[in-house]
């Protein structure tokens, strides 16, 4: 845990210093935000449920760039073989860069989600909590399974471009009850009727926090 | 093959897709030897190093450290590695890299210890400068830095003398005598042959995979080294 | 010196114009029959949208003249005019959704200008994101001149793809004839040249700062007697 | 012309080998087209113009793959300095970038493009000879744009996240021109009535690829 | 400051944000001068190296070269340039990466030029290799024979010798006499005196931005310049 700490603080002061991948991840949501809604919602009237996909594919693309960046960042003069020949577990790094992951979304979603509220929001209910948990629900699930896989192709030679190519076939269920239960929340739907949703997004991402802390020793070790 | 050996590497192989990099190396160090590894561009060297440190698996073959298999146990927060690459962060200034790595290696109270390294190394007017901005040899000096912040017991050098102005160059191995004064086990790889014959006890060879020369260095004379080490060179 | 006392005569003017212009909106205007007080937006809407594309076209010639000249304050100057320019398109969209709320009853729609403003505003952040990417001083203004020029080069293109899509947004100033009331076009009037007023002084103040600390960091190198 | 075909031969000549760049292309693109439809067209019925938002958002999405990576080919090793010091005019360089990225891209389509009409064939006419105008002409203003920013971004510490950041905003008209157009021929529109869309995609390629072999002096000597 | 210098550089000056690299620096070399520079770690010589091949702009000062400002003109064609990095391509064997530059140097009929240069420095069994399963010797050597592709008359060299052993360093050193005979211009920057005096007929000494030392081979002392070497040295 204390080393997991040691890691997050260094990578948090790396991005204050570089202050760049979350300005990126936002920036890119909110353009994507913009781009679809334009080619997509064009004098066509948006129901919750089109505008839960165009929020999600939004927020997830953007947030590949930031999962990309946590790993490419140790392999820039091999400082991962200065954690591979030290005593810390794979484990405490796993755990560090999914914290990362985890919180840079957050900042992230903190501006997209109201962009996005200021550009659907007329024909859509919103509701803070229940959306708040679906996010945090969201984070935890692709944040372990995206740190596991940017674990894995940042140790091929094309790291960027390969991580979403693993990524978003392995997580298409929990986009689709994402933007399932999201759909519900903005058509005001009683919190009974998604609430399996939400349940289905804890278990997804229970089990692959889990699977990502256990396998991620194999995959660290051969970067 | 003493058993009182601190390092032991018993038949090592390890073949790329076309090449066969280590082609059977036997080595057993004791503890507080300082093996020096000389050998042409390609022989396996870094390969070798690499293997010993953990970072690759050899195709056969087993490395033994004091005891045990692969530096699990207690020694693997005793090992200091520098290598081709610096093992820096960037971003980080020199004195916030070496606090990170004094962190992971869970260092009590690392202030004086960093403030004394940076001093050694020559950079402690430049700590709070980013390493990017790092002359190639100002990173060097760094990465040794790094690589001793833990009082290694164990310490693998792959070309540590690379970059390093003559001063510098001096400084290190003054700081490698003291180490091997110390009792501290070191292999370093090196193609400065001075450099090389000053600091280490032990002299290998290492030629298209295989050791094919290793004596203490009591026992080399000079001349008849070069010759040796000569003749070993023609072949890639 | 004399730039100081420029400036402070710019503040002071451009100041007493924004006042005069606000007087002039609130209390000499006719408050219009449809839509009634949120008409007065407009007075700032449209001039702040004005204020926007000169503050573009500034940034392309400075880049134009950056990437001939190599002279660093053509970058101070541009890369200070986009950022202006995007203060005031951001303005220009709040101001736009305010009043869009009463009267199309919502606050954004995909109507073409509203988008077209939209892509203004997402190639100059991206224009300041670029800029705060770069470190080294020469390469920076080197790539925000050709993002300036480029970026440019796009307005009419972007203004272009809006014309030959269907609009709500009304367009007032057509080819020749402007269909407004007098007394508002007087007010209209006012309010553009107070915006003028105020885009220079700002222009002047924040490439200024800009300047100053050029010369604090030459000044910093004198003193460690590099040069 | 020389020079610009020995770079372009080179380029392909490490795509066969390493054959990643058109591979990821493509299967980002797919994977792209496949997240969409799913979020926005279940349940729904997929008109002509919502379609081919969808297909460019993907082909576009999945081309900044292949963009990014003809200059960061470069900079590994500083290849750059070896071109910078000899005497290959940067405008050269450009034309070969271009060219390859166009040649890319081309190849892409071609297997994105059937596997669309495959999802979404059913309400679509499919008009070859116009549909082919299109690419060619989408692919002429986003390569030259897209190759004159790779050499923008190239130089910055964060490369493949600055380049879409920079080129979408950019290219946006041509994106609105690609869809309108598109969306046209899908619905079987006779030529006249779109080709004025076609006429500004060919203006906007033109003027870009000006623009870019002009400005690309300037940008390829910071690198 | 005569008129018939190949290479002129007057008052030469970078910055970077916070550090001064150059601090006016004059230089004029004669066509057929070898100088070799030595320095600390951090005095400006890759920064050096980097604006006299034009891949940096001067804070102030000018380089001519030939007569033309700042390598405008036919000269380009016929610079080499050896760096910290390779240049090469990690994805193209030894003979594709070679095919490359010679061909953007246009030169007519490559194969017999790159098979000798291959034979050179030793890589002609390994040349259908990619250079990304080099070592890190191998690429040195290989980045040897890149810059000497297009049979250059000026020639910038910085840490040549890193990586290589001491058989390659020996093919270099012979190699780069022979082209100080046939009067190419070079500057060669390293940090192995005895490489450098060995090769050179200048010898300059850089530090802290500042040309401190420039004096011709024949002049010179061993013993007295090495003390000379080591007073400038502790600056990083
Ligand atoms: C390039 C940017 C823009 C320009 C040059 C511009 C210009 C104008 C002008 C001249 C009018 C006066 C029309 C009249 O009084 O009849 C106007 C009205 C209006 N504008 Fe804009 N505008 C821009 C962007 C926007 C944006 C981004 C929004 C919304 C977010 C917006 C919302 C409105 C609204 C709601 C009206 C009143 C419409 C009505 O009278 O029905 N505008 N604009
Ligand atoms: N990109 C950069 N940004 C900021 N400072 C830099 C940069 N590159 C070099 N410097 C600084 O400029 C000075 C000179 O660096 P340079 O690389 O020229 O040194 P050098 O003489 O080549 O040293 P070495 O022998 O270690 O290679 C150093 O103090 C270095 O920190
Ligand atoms: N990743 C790799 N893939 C394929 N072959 C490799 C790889 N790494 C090294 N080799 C090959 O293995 C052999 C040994 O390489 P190694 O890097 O260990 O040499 P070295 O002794 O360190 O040489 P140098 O003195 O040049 O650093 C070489 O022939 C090299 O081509
Ligand atoms: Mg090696
Ligand atoms: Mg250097």
């Amino acid at each position: 845990m204390g080393l997991s700490l040691v890691i997050l603080r260094k990578d948090l002061l790396i991005e204050i210093r570089r202050k760049d991948s979350v300005i990126s991840m936002i920036f890119f949501g909110i353009l994507l935000l913009f781009v679809m809604s334009m080619a997509i919602g064009i004098g066509r009237k948006v129901d919750p449920e089109l505008a839960s996909g165009i929020l999600w594919i939004s927020i997830l693309f953007s947030s590949v760039l930031g999962l990309g960046r946590t790993f490419s960042l140790e392999k820039t003069n091999r400082c991962i073989d200065g954690l591979l020949i030290s005593p810390v577990p794979p484990s405490s790094v796993f755990v560090a860069k999914t914290s990362v992951n985890f919180f840079f979304m957050l900042i992230s979603e903190a501006v997209i989600i109201p962009v996005f509220f200021a550009l659907h929001g007329d024909n859509i209910t919103i509701g803070l909590a229940p959306l708040l948990a679906t996010v945090l629900l969201l984070n935890l699930g692709f944040a372990s399974v995206g740190t596991l896989f940017s674990g894995i192709t940042a140790a091929t030679r094309r790291n960027e471009v390969l991580l979403p190519l693993l990524l978003f076939p392995v997580i298409t269920p929990l986009i689709a009850f994402t933007v399932k239960a999201t759909g519900e929340i903005f058509a005001g739907v009683p919190f009974g009727e998604y609430s399996a949703w939400l349940r289905l997004m804890a278990a997804f991402g229970l089990i692959f926090s889990c699977a990502g802390y256990l396998l991620f020793d194999y995959v660290m070790k051969e970067n | 093959m003493d058993d009182t050996s601190f390092l032991r590497i018993q038949g090592l192989r390890k073949s790329y897709e076309d090449v066969d990099a280590l082609r059977g190396v036997d080595l057993s160090l004791a503890r507080g030897d300082f093996l020096c590894l000389f050998g042409p561009n390609g022989a396996g060297k870094t390969t070798l190093i690499k293997i010993v440190a953990d970072l690759l698996k050899p195709t056969s073959g087993t490395v033994e450290i004091s005891g045990g298999q692969n530096l699990d146990g207690g020694i693997r927060s005793r090992i200091g590695l520098i290598s081709h690459q610096t093992l820096l962060y960037d971003e980080l200034t020199a004195m916030e890299n070496l606090q990170f790595y004094s962190s992971i290696y869970k260092i009590p109270d690392p202030e004086d210890k960093i403030d004394s390294l940076l001093h050694t190394v020559g950079l402690h007017n430049r700590r709070d400068e980013r390493v990017s901005t790092f002359s190639a040899g100002m990173q060097q000096r760094l990465s040794i830095a790094r690589a001793l912040i833990n009082d290694p017991v164990l310490l693998l050098l792959d070309e540590p003398y690379s970059g390093l102005d003559q001063f510098a160059a001096t400084v290190l191995s003054n700081h490698l005598k003291e180490l091997h004064a110390r009792h501290r086990t070191i292999i370093m790889v090196t193609h400065n042959l001075t450099r090389g014959l000053e600091t280490a006890n032990r002299i290998g060879i290492l030629s298209e995979g295989r050791l094919v020369y290793l004596k203490d260095r009591a026992e080399i004379d000079l001349r008849s080294f070069e010759d040796h080490y000569f003749t070993h060179m023609e072949a890639v | 010196m004399k730039d100081g006392f420029i400036d402070r005569f710019l503040v002071v003017i451009s100041t007493a114009l924004m006042l005069t212009a606000i007087y002039t909106i609130f209390f000499y205007a006719p408050t219009e029959i449809m839509m009634g007080i949120v008409q007065k937006i407009f007075y700032f809407h449209l001039p702040m949208a004005f204020m926007a594309f000169l503050s573009y076209f500034v940034a392309f010639v400075c880049g134009v003249l950056y990437l001939i000249k190599k002279d660093i304050k053509w970058d101070i100057i541009g890369s200070a005019s986009v950022e202006i320019g995007v203060v005031f398109t951001t303005l220009v969209l709040i101001t736009g959704s305010l009043w869009a709320r009463p009267i199309w009853n919502t606050w954004w729609t995909w109507d073409p200008r509203l988008t077209t403003s939209f892509i203004l505003w997402l190639i100059y952040v991206a224009y300041l994101i670029l800029r705060a990417s770069v470190e080294q001083v020469d390469r920076r203004a080197t790539f925000c001149a050709v993002m300036a020029i480029v970026g440019f080069i796009d307005v009419p293109i972007v203004f272009l793809s809006a014309r030959l899509w269907r609009t709500i947004h009304p367009v007032v100033i057509k080819s020749r004839s402007i269909d407004i009331e007098p007394a508002m076009l007087t007010t209209l009037a006012i309010s553009m040249a107070a915006f003028l007023l105020f885009w220079l002084t700002l222009l002047r103040i924040r490439s200024r700062v800009d300047f100053t600390e050029l010369r604090i960091r030459n000044l910093e190198k004198i003193r460690r007697g590099g040069m």
